[in-house]
């Protein structure tokens, strides 16, 4: 009875794993998710103290793979931004599963918020007593409001699943709201440009933290603009790096090489611009900003582990040698190269977030401080690992009930026209 | 965020700390742990995590070393905790120049303390615990803080409050003169405690051989330090020129 | 975040900041509302069932939604966006401009149904060749009782068989006058509505050109499953599909065939 | 038959909105009975002549001393001075036994508000009533109902919130700073 | 289609709900119940007065203020003079999680009588009260009542504090008390005393000693660190590099002359002939030079003082370091030591003499009565043992907390701590100068406790009456404090019976033992409170704590930050190794908590000494 109902509600024209194999995935990932939901009541009934931050450490694993997670989760906006606004068409292959990733992520981020905050039940006090001058408060309030815009963007395609359709006007409200879509877009991308923004500007307002600060434009440091940028830069790579995994696990084909190829394409020409503006930010901090404050370049990078050698591979290794393979067509057509360097492209861009949440708090600000290092508890993974797997739950979901890539019935047909003329 | 203060009867408190006199007994930590219901450390506390509102560093210098109380400096200029605080939970006191920290308002996001410079701020990272009955020895003018919650050198303002109370009685008005626990604790009086507005105690304040830590960085501390010794200067302020003829370890 | 709120201050920081805030959140209502709006509307003017056609249409792939002047060679691999409702269609308002015999015989509909006049001002509606290839006759598939209302490209009636169902789409517009067991090929006779015309539906040569395609593409659906009897020459496979093929197979065939994915 | 498709809805709407506006209030109070029944109009009425200030006094450093302690009451009723039945009880239950009696206050602010009644009635000559209405004239108790979730008095949750305070102190132009009344 | 009715039905709910106060309520509710979690302590409410006392818990009897809060006290504050950190948190002993609060037999509870019976029954073998705090009213009142019992015998404790003092009585002409006068001194050498930290020294901070300082010791400790000048010694090493002193001091004409004149000057004599200048500096580990230029600054800086009592956690320092210390302070003049003037004992209190631990002979003791008044105080349990009776003996531990003694005791009665009764502080070591120094009662003691005094009173069958007594006693001695008589003439270098070859072999043996430099913090374990500057800030050596160069650490192979067990032939307790780059190498510091004591053992020569100590990693 059961695979009958699986079979009901499975789109037709594609081919699905069997359900006892995706059944043993379900319930993989869900042992994730329990051991990571008691690690979260650990900290939310006992205390913090479960984690390994402390009174230097405010911010540990928990704000550094937020950070990551939503500067990945830019796929949803830009990807939008690009097919609805510029009207990138071959882009239309992946708008789903890119709305599908940013819901995961930003969803995701604000559950790790809410269990890494002290005293969740008071997290509205922030909208009801905003202080308009934290980064911290924009933040909370993009975040949400984007969070908004991004389940309504869901609704559609929850909407088109096959049996769903049948329900009264559903299909008319999808039809009509696919209509509106361009003012999601439009609105997602403002939103988005501010909470990036904020959340690179959290760290570059920190006039105590000689480090992460940083002047700019107005009220928004330099690292609002960086990080904007490199979001943009990570978020068609961590598109095309999990098509490409989901095309291996569910060993599909779902999209075309000409989609890749786009995604490819634009990642490259933000990444090449993000590396030349971070470079110059730097240069400009080290030489200008920092001194200024009485901390001299060597203050940051004498310390053993944290030498100059993480500025090196973030901007050269992980942001230029990406850029140049992204940027170059020939280069970009061979798949594992795009692969390697949208996987390089994203890396940079967690480096970077590990850089300004990790490195901050472990350099000392007093002359008679020390350097002071951190690695998270047991709960700390088990809490993200919860996350993780709540994110692969829903996209599993999705993918199975859902079209995701319209493309793929008429790969799959190609596919078998090809088959058909072989034998 | 500034409410309008009473008219003319602002003060702006500060603190010289004479670094010649400290000698790192630690009596100011436990006067302030004591008049501020701080909880006694718990099994697995430690250095990172302990609740100190006041902590006494010991800086090697080329001679003696120097102990160097760190605490809240309530910043004037440019308050960092202030201005990155999302719900307004800090918020520096227009007639006492204090910047409050509200545990009630405060939803344990750390962003103040990840902007400190001074680190002055710290967390309670568990449920603060005192042994049975000691709570009838708490003391009556500070409210304890929850779990979740950052706290921080006030200045003692359970004390201002006790001042403005007994001033009041007799039909006083304006700024109130009051000892913190530390300054009153203090074996070698090294701490002075007074009111910047006041022209004898800044002058004795911007004084020869006084500065203030990190002092670049534009933030406005209030809490001066003074020493003879160069390389005490040198170690503890870190500023380039002094760090020259102060051996750094 | 309002000014009746302890902590709200005129500032223009502050005000610029919960003013922004407010605007993209009403922007958002607003539009959701303004979808919520127009479905309403819709539904009331009863385009309810056209529009899911429509919506659905564009799930089909590429391959499906081939133009009828694309399969009588006449516009290369062009693809309709107009759900096969030609009535609208521009290009083929231009195309048929040339040419204007009278619909002589049958007049087929994409979705395996045919219509003919039957002399006394009503037509006469039944399921093509394929369809009853697929389907067996109509008998067995309680075809609409006389009286329903037809439309065009919407659903005339579900056919219920081995555990599937499949919607059968009406070719015309109209009410049903009598309905029949199917065995002279008809199922219902139709009284068109006023504004019946039958522009969209095939026609000569193109009803040839398109059942040929049809053919191919029941072959090329039907080997998709190896040792299924696959015809060397081409010609047309004999007796009722359901009883000969695996009931998963002939099921996401016949789907196929009928535009129902 | 328009009509007849929204009945649930509107029913569903209707119970909730009852329920919210009439049962919430009642439900989110609970009454605590006060140890014993006391009536300040029989104290400070004609037969009692009692001034507030003989039991609500303040003490030599300023600080107010509240409601009084049994010693105070004791003073007078050593043995039962009226024929009042709540009175002998009240005797012999708590004179007699020296029991402290733990009388619920309505106006009990949280631990970490500091109001001072030397601020604001010694030098700010603020009448009692403007906080704490009529109670002294009061016959008898009124219930004491508590608030389940907060803990907070009911005449602390409707009148003597941080907003009353605020809104007094911007009336009078005052400083309204957190750390004024923080502790 | 009831499906579909029963949506529409919570469809409307919803949206009524959110236009009723419910949900908006039990937001703002719930974040005012996080301000007011039940399991958070309501502050005491009251009228917050202050009552003038002194603080009791140790020697110093630094004056203070007790700020209550309707009765209860909040906090103690200096009256004048400073106070040492624990004296803060001293009004929150009577809380401590340690406090006992009945009487205990073996961990069963019994009541105060059955104690006293036993105890009468146990008296008959030979009743010995041991008096862990002496010199205080209450330890004359246990000899007074102890002179109405059979051959009962009050034994105070061996103090490290005073050492020297009481090592240079022996020198003076006629049985006095003596005391070194810290106040008149100008030059002071102390060698391993914490004379700036804890030493009855909250008064004497770096700033306002008013004495140049030379510290002695061997492991960097916190007077070492705020002295004028250093001398980092071998462990151990204190008498050689005392005997060195002397004979360089002996260089100079002057002092020889006058030297020449005293008694024992040829014992002196064959005590510096092994301490050659080469020999001092190789066994002190300083050069020659360093010890020329401390004895120049001590003729130059008269009246200069040595001061050599040891650590009260950690030891104190053998008799033969005594003794010499003693020996270089007569050759210096000694103008800074002073007679100590006793407050006045009322005529009718007769009390019976005090034994000395080592006068007890072994197997001596039936009954054995340890008063532990305060918390800190420390005596090796293996100095104890054997004087009590093979069989039978009982032990009655009068004590505050129910760790140190009661676990050897057989039973555990309660006395009033600090601030639960009227106590006075015993007289400070650094000042002759006399005072009462009394803390009186703010809160009650809890019901079952009884002052030691009184319960020796009872069982000598007297009246109870130690609060009284104190009354009498502070009436009598009055308010003003007498200055200090001068010091009698010294007419001694070394007392009568000190062979001089002996001294000089025991500063040799000295060197045996292991590199370990054991230092204690006696005001530690007074409150939790405490462990502010230990565990929850690095400013202090935590009790138990093993610091040492990275190297020796390497070279023992030991790691550091890892927990360890100390054990010796006595016992065994808990260390936490940690490494320390500005540690001297090779030394051991050991930080001393009240555990220390209960694994040393009490070497002939007074100093306690951890037989072949291992440390097992745990």
């Amino acid at each position: 009875m059961v695979s009958a109902l699986d079979r009901a509600w499975i789109p037709r024209g594609v081919v699905r794993a069997p359900l006892t194999r995706f059944g043993l995935w379900v319930g993989l990932w869900l042992g994730v998710f329990a051991v990571g939901a008691y690690a979260m009541y650990l900290c939310l009934a006992d205390g913090l103290f479960h984690t390994n931050m402390d009174n230097r450490y405010v911010f540990g694993l928990w704000i550094f793979l937020d950070l990551t997670v939503i500067a990945l989760g830019a796929g949803a906006f830009f990807t939008g931004f690009l097919l609805y606004v510029l009207r990138k068409k071959e882009l239309k292959a992946v708008i789903n599963s890119a709305v599908v990733l940013g819901l995961i992520c930003y969803s995701g981020a604000m559950v790790i918020l809410a269990v890494d905050v002290g005293q969740p039940l008071r997290a509205w006090f922030t909208y009801w007593y905003p202080n308009a001058h934290s980064m911290l408060a924009e933040v909370t309030f993009c975040i949400t409001c984007y969070l908004l815009v991004l389940c309504i963007e869901y609704v559609p395609i929850l909407l088109k699943n096959r049996r769903l359709r049948g329900i009264g006007g559903y299909l008319v409200f999808e039809h009509e709201l696919h209509k509106l879509m361009v003012v999601f877009a439009l609105i997602g991308t403002l939103l988005s440009f501010f909470h990036q923004g904020s959340l690179g500007g959290l760290f570059g307002v920190l006039r105590g933290r000689p480090f992460a600060f940083r002047e700019g434009f107005a009220i928004w440091p330099s690292t609002f603009f960086l990080f904007i940028l490199s979001a943009i830069a990570a978020g068609p790579s961590f598109i095309a790096l999990t098509t490409w995994l989901v095309e291996k696990i569910s060993r599909r084909r779902l999209i075309s090489a000409e989609a890749y190829d786009t995604l490819a394409r634009i990642s490259g020409k933000m990444l090449m611009l993000y590396v030349l503006m971070k470079s110059l930010d730097t240069l400009f901090w080290l030489n200008q900003t920092a001194p200024a404050r009485g901390f001299p370049a060597h203050r940051f990078y004498e310390f053993g582990n944290f030498g100059g050698w993480t500025l090196f591979i973030e901007i050269v290794i992980l942001g230029l040698l990406p850029g140049l393979a992204l940027i170059h067509a020939p280069l970009r057509a061979k798949r594992p190269v795009l692969l390697a360097a949208a996987l390089a492209a994203c890396a940079g861009v967690t480096l970077n977030r590990f850089v300004l949440t990790i490195q901050t708090m472990a350099l000392p600000t007093l002359p008679f401080d020390r350097l002071m290092s951190y690695w998270p508890s047991w709960q700390e993974f088990a809490a993200f690992g919860a996350v993780v797997a709540y994110g692969v739950l829903v996209y599993s979901f999705s993918f199975r009930y859902l079209t995701l890539f319209p493309q793929e019935r008429e790969l799959t047909r190609a596919e078998l026209m090809q088959r058909s003329q072989e034998a | 965020m500034t409410r309008r203060a009473t008219p003319g009867k602002a003060a702006r408190y500060g603190m010289i700390i004479d670094l010649d006199r400290c000698n790192g007994c630690g009596a100011c930590m436990i006067a302030c742990a004591v008049e501020n219901n701080v909880p006694p450390p718990d099994a697995k506390a430690t250095p990172r995590t302990g609740l100190n509102w006041v902590r006494v560093f010991r800086v090697e210098t080329a001679t003696r070393p120097a102990f160097v109380p760190v605490m809240c400096m309530q910043c004037g200029d440019e308050t960092p905790c202030v201005s990155v605080c999302p719900q307004n939970a800090v918020d520096v006191d227009p007639s006492t120049g204090v910047v409050g920290q509200i545990p009630e308002r405060c939803l344990g996001c750390r962003y103040c303390m990840a902007a400190c410079p001074y680190q002055a701020r710290v967390f309670n990272w568990r449920d603060p615990q005192w042994p049975a009955g000691m709570e009838q020895a708490l003391n009556p003018n500070v409210s304890a803080r929850q779990r979740g919650t950052v706290e921080k050198c006030n200045f003692c303002h359970g004390r201002w409050h006790a001042a403005v109370e007994a001033a009041a009685n007799e039909g006083k008005t304006g700024s109130v003169s009051y000892t913190p626990a530390c300054v009153e604790a203090c074996p070698a009086q090294a701490i002075e405690f007074g009111d910047l507005n006041d022209a004898a105690f800044a002058a004795k304040a911007r004084a020869a051989g006084a500065f203030r830590l990190l002092e670049p960085l534009g933030t406005g501390p209030k809490v001066y330090y003074r020493t003879g010794r160069a390389e005490v200067r040198g170690a503890v302020s870190g500023l380039i020129e002094e760090a020259k003829n102060g051996q750094r370890s | 975040m309002f000014p009746w709120v302890y902590g709200f201050s005129w500032t223009p920081g502050h005000v610029i900041f919960v003013g922004v805030f407010l605007t993209v959140a009403a922007a958002v209502a607003v539009t959701v509302f303004l979808a919520v709006f127009r479905s309403v509307q819709d539904f009331r003017r009863g385009k309810a069932r056209q529009i899911a056609w429509q919506s659905h249409f564009h799930d089909l792939p590429a391959s499906d939604r081939a133009c009828r002047h694309a399969l009588t060679g006449e516009l290369k691999g062009r693809v309709c966006d107009n759900g096969f409702d030609c009535r609208q269609c521009s290009v083929h308002a231009r195309l048929t401009a040339i040419e204007t015999a009278p619909p002589a015989g049958r007049l087929y509909h994409r979705g395996h149904t045919w219509v003919r006049p039957a002399g006394d001002g009503t037509l006469l509606v039944g399921l093509d060749e394929i369809a009853t290839k697929l389907l067996g006759s109509v008998g067995q598939a309680a075809a609409p009782p006389a009286g329903t209302v037809l439309e065009a490209n919407a659903p005339a009636f579900t056919v219920r068989k081995k555990g599937a169902e499949f919607r059968i789409l009406s070719p015309v517009d109209g009410v049903i006058v009598e309905s029949h067991d199917g065995s002279q090929g008809w199922f219902a006779r139709v009284k068109p509505a006023e504004n019946y015309s039958d522009v969209h539906l095939l026609r000569g040569h193109e009803a040839t050109a398109w059942f040929q395609r049809e053919v191919d593409r029941l072959q090329m659906a039907a080997c998709q499953v190896n040792g299924m009897p696959a015809l060397a020459d081409g010609g047309v496979l004999e007796g009722d599909l359901s009883e000969v093929l695996p009931p998963g197979v002939w099921e996401s065939l016949s789907a196929e065939m009928l535009l129902d994915s | 038959m328009k009509i007849a498709r929204f009945l649930s809805y509107f029913s569903g709407l209707a119970i909730s909105l009852a329920a919210g506006w009439t049962v919430l209030p009642q439900a989110l109070y609970k009454e605590v009975p006060q140890p014993a029944s006391f009536s300040h109009a029989a104290h400070t009425g004609e037969k009692g002549g009692m001034q507030c200030t003989d039991c609500h006094a303040f003490r030599t450093d300023g600080s107010f001393a509240g409601v009084p302690k049994l010693e105070t009451c004791a003073g007078c009723h050593a043995e039962p001075v009226g024929e009042t039945a709540s009175e002998k009880r009240f005797v012999e239950e708590f004179v007699k036994k020296e029991r402290e009696p733990q009388w619920q206050i309505y106006s009990r602010q949280p631990d970490n508000a500091w109001f001072p009644h030397s601020v604001h009635v010694t030098r700010g000559k603020l009448a009692c009533e403007g906080c704490h209405g009529s109670h002294g004239k009061s016959a008898a108790l009124p219930a004491y109902r508590v608030n389940r979730i907060t803990g907070y008095s009911q005449t602390v949750m409707a009148g003597m919130r941080m907003d009353d305070c605020v809104a007094c102190h911007r009336q009078r132009g005052l400083s309204h700073s957190c750390l004024d009344c923080h502790k | 289609m009831i499906r579909r009715e029963l949506i529409k039905f919570a469809g409307g709910a919803a949206t009524g709900l959110a236009f009723t106060p419910l949900p908006w309520r039990l937001l703002g509710d719930s974040a005012i119940w996080t301000q007011n979690w039940s399991w958070m302590p309501r502050t005491p409410r009251g009228e917050v007065g202050e009552k003038e006392a002194n603080c009791t818990l140790c020697p110093a009897g630094c004056a203070v203020k007790v700020r209550t809060c309707g009765g209860t006290p909040i906090g103690v504050w200096p009256r004048g003079e400073a106070m040492c950190p624990a004296g803060f948190a001293g009004h929150t002993l009577p809380w401590h999680p340690l406090r006992l609060r009945q009487c205990l037999n073996r961990g069963r509870v019994s009541s105060l009588e059955e104690a006293l019976e036993a105890s009468r029954a146990a008296a008959e073998g030979g009743l010995a009260v041991l008096d862990m705090l002496p010199g205080r009213t209450a330890s004359l009142l246990h000899r007074v009542h102890l002179s109405g019992i059979a051959n009962a015998r009050y034994i105070p404790a061996p103090q490290a504090e005073g050492g020297t003092a009481r090592a240079m009585a022996r020198l003076a002409a006629g049985s006095v008390q003596l005391s070194a006068e810290l106040g008149r001194a100008k030059t002071v050498l102390s060698v391993s005393t914490p004379l700036l930290d804890g030493w009855a020294a909250p008064r004497r901070t770096a700033a306002n000693r008013g004495f140049t300082l030379w510290q002695a010791e061997s492991w960097r400790s916190r007077t070492m660190d705020l002295a004028d000048s250093r001398l980092l010694i071998r462990p151990g090493s204190e008498t050689a590099l005392l005997l060195g002193l002397a004979r360089q001091l002996l260089q100079t004409a002057g002092v020889e002359r006058r030297a020449r004149l005293l008694q024992g000057f040829d014992q002196l004599q064959a005590a510096i002939a092994h301490a050659a200048p080469a020999a001092a500096a190789e066994r002190t580990g300083l050069s020659e030079d360093r010890i020329a230029a401390l004895a120049d600054a001590l003729l130059r800086g008269q009246p200069s003082l040595v001061i050599a009592d040891g650590d009260p956690l950690g030891g104190p320092l053998p008799e033969d370091a005594r003794l010499a210390a003693a020996a270089v302070n007569v050759l210096l003049g000694a103008e800074a030591f002073s007679t100590r003037r006793e407050p006045p004992v009322p005529k009718p209190w007769r009390c019976i003499e005090c034994t000395r631990l080592e006068q007890v002979d072994n197997h001596s003791i039936g009954l054995l009565i340890i008063d532990e008044p305060a918390p800190g105080l420390a005596l090796p349990w293996a100095a104890i043992a054997p004087k009590l009776k093979p069989e039978g003996a009982l032990v009655v531990a009068l004590t505050w907390n129910r760790a140190s003694y009661a676990r050897r005791a057989d039973w555990l009665v309660p006395v009033p701590v600090y601030l639960e009764s009227a106590a006075d502080a015993p007289p400070p070591p650094d000042t002759g100068s006399w005072r009462i120094a009394v803390s009186p009662a703010v809160l009650n003691p809890p019901e079952g406790a009884i002052a030691a005094a009184d319960f020796v009173a009872r069982l000598a069958g007297a009246e109870p009456d130690s609060a009284a007594r104190l009354e009498e006693r502070q009436k009598l001695a009055g308010e003003e404090e007498l200055e200090a008589a001068p010091a009698p003439a010294f007419t001694r270098i070394l007392p009568a019976g000190t062979d001089g070859a002996q001294l000089a072999a025991a500063a040799a043996a000295n060197l045996e033992g292991p590199p370990v430099a054991a230092h204690g913090w006696r005001q530690a374990s007074v409150s939790p409170l405490l462990g502010k500057l230990w565990q929850e800030w690095d400013l202090r050596p935590a009790p138990g704590a093993v610091t040492s160069h990275p190297e020796t650490l390497r070279g023992l192979g030991w790691h550091a930050d890892s927990g360890a067990r100390l054990e010796s032939e006595a016992g065994q307790m808990q260390v936490l190794l940690e490494a320390d780059p500005t540690a001297p190498s090779g030394i051991i510091a050991l930080s001393a908590g009240p555990a220390y004591a209960q694994i040393c053992e009490a070497a002939p020569n007074g100093a306690w000494r951890l037989k072949n100590p291992k440390v097992v990693r745990s």
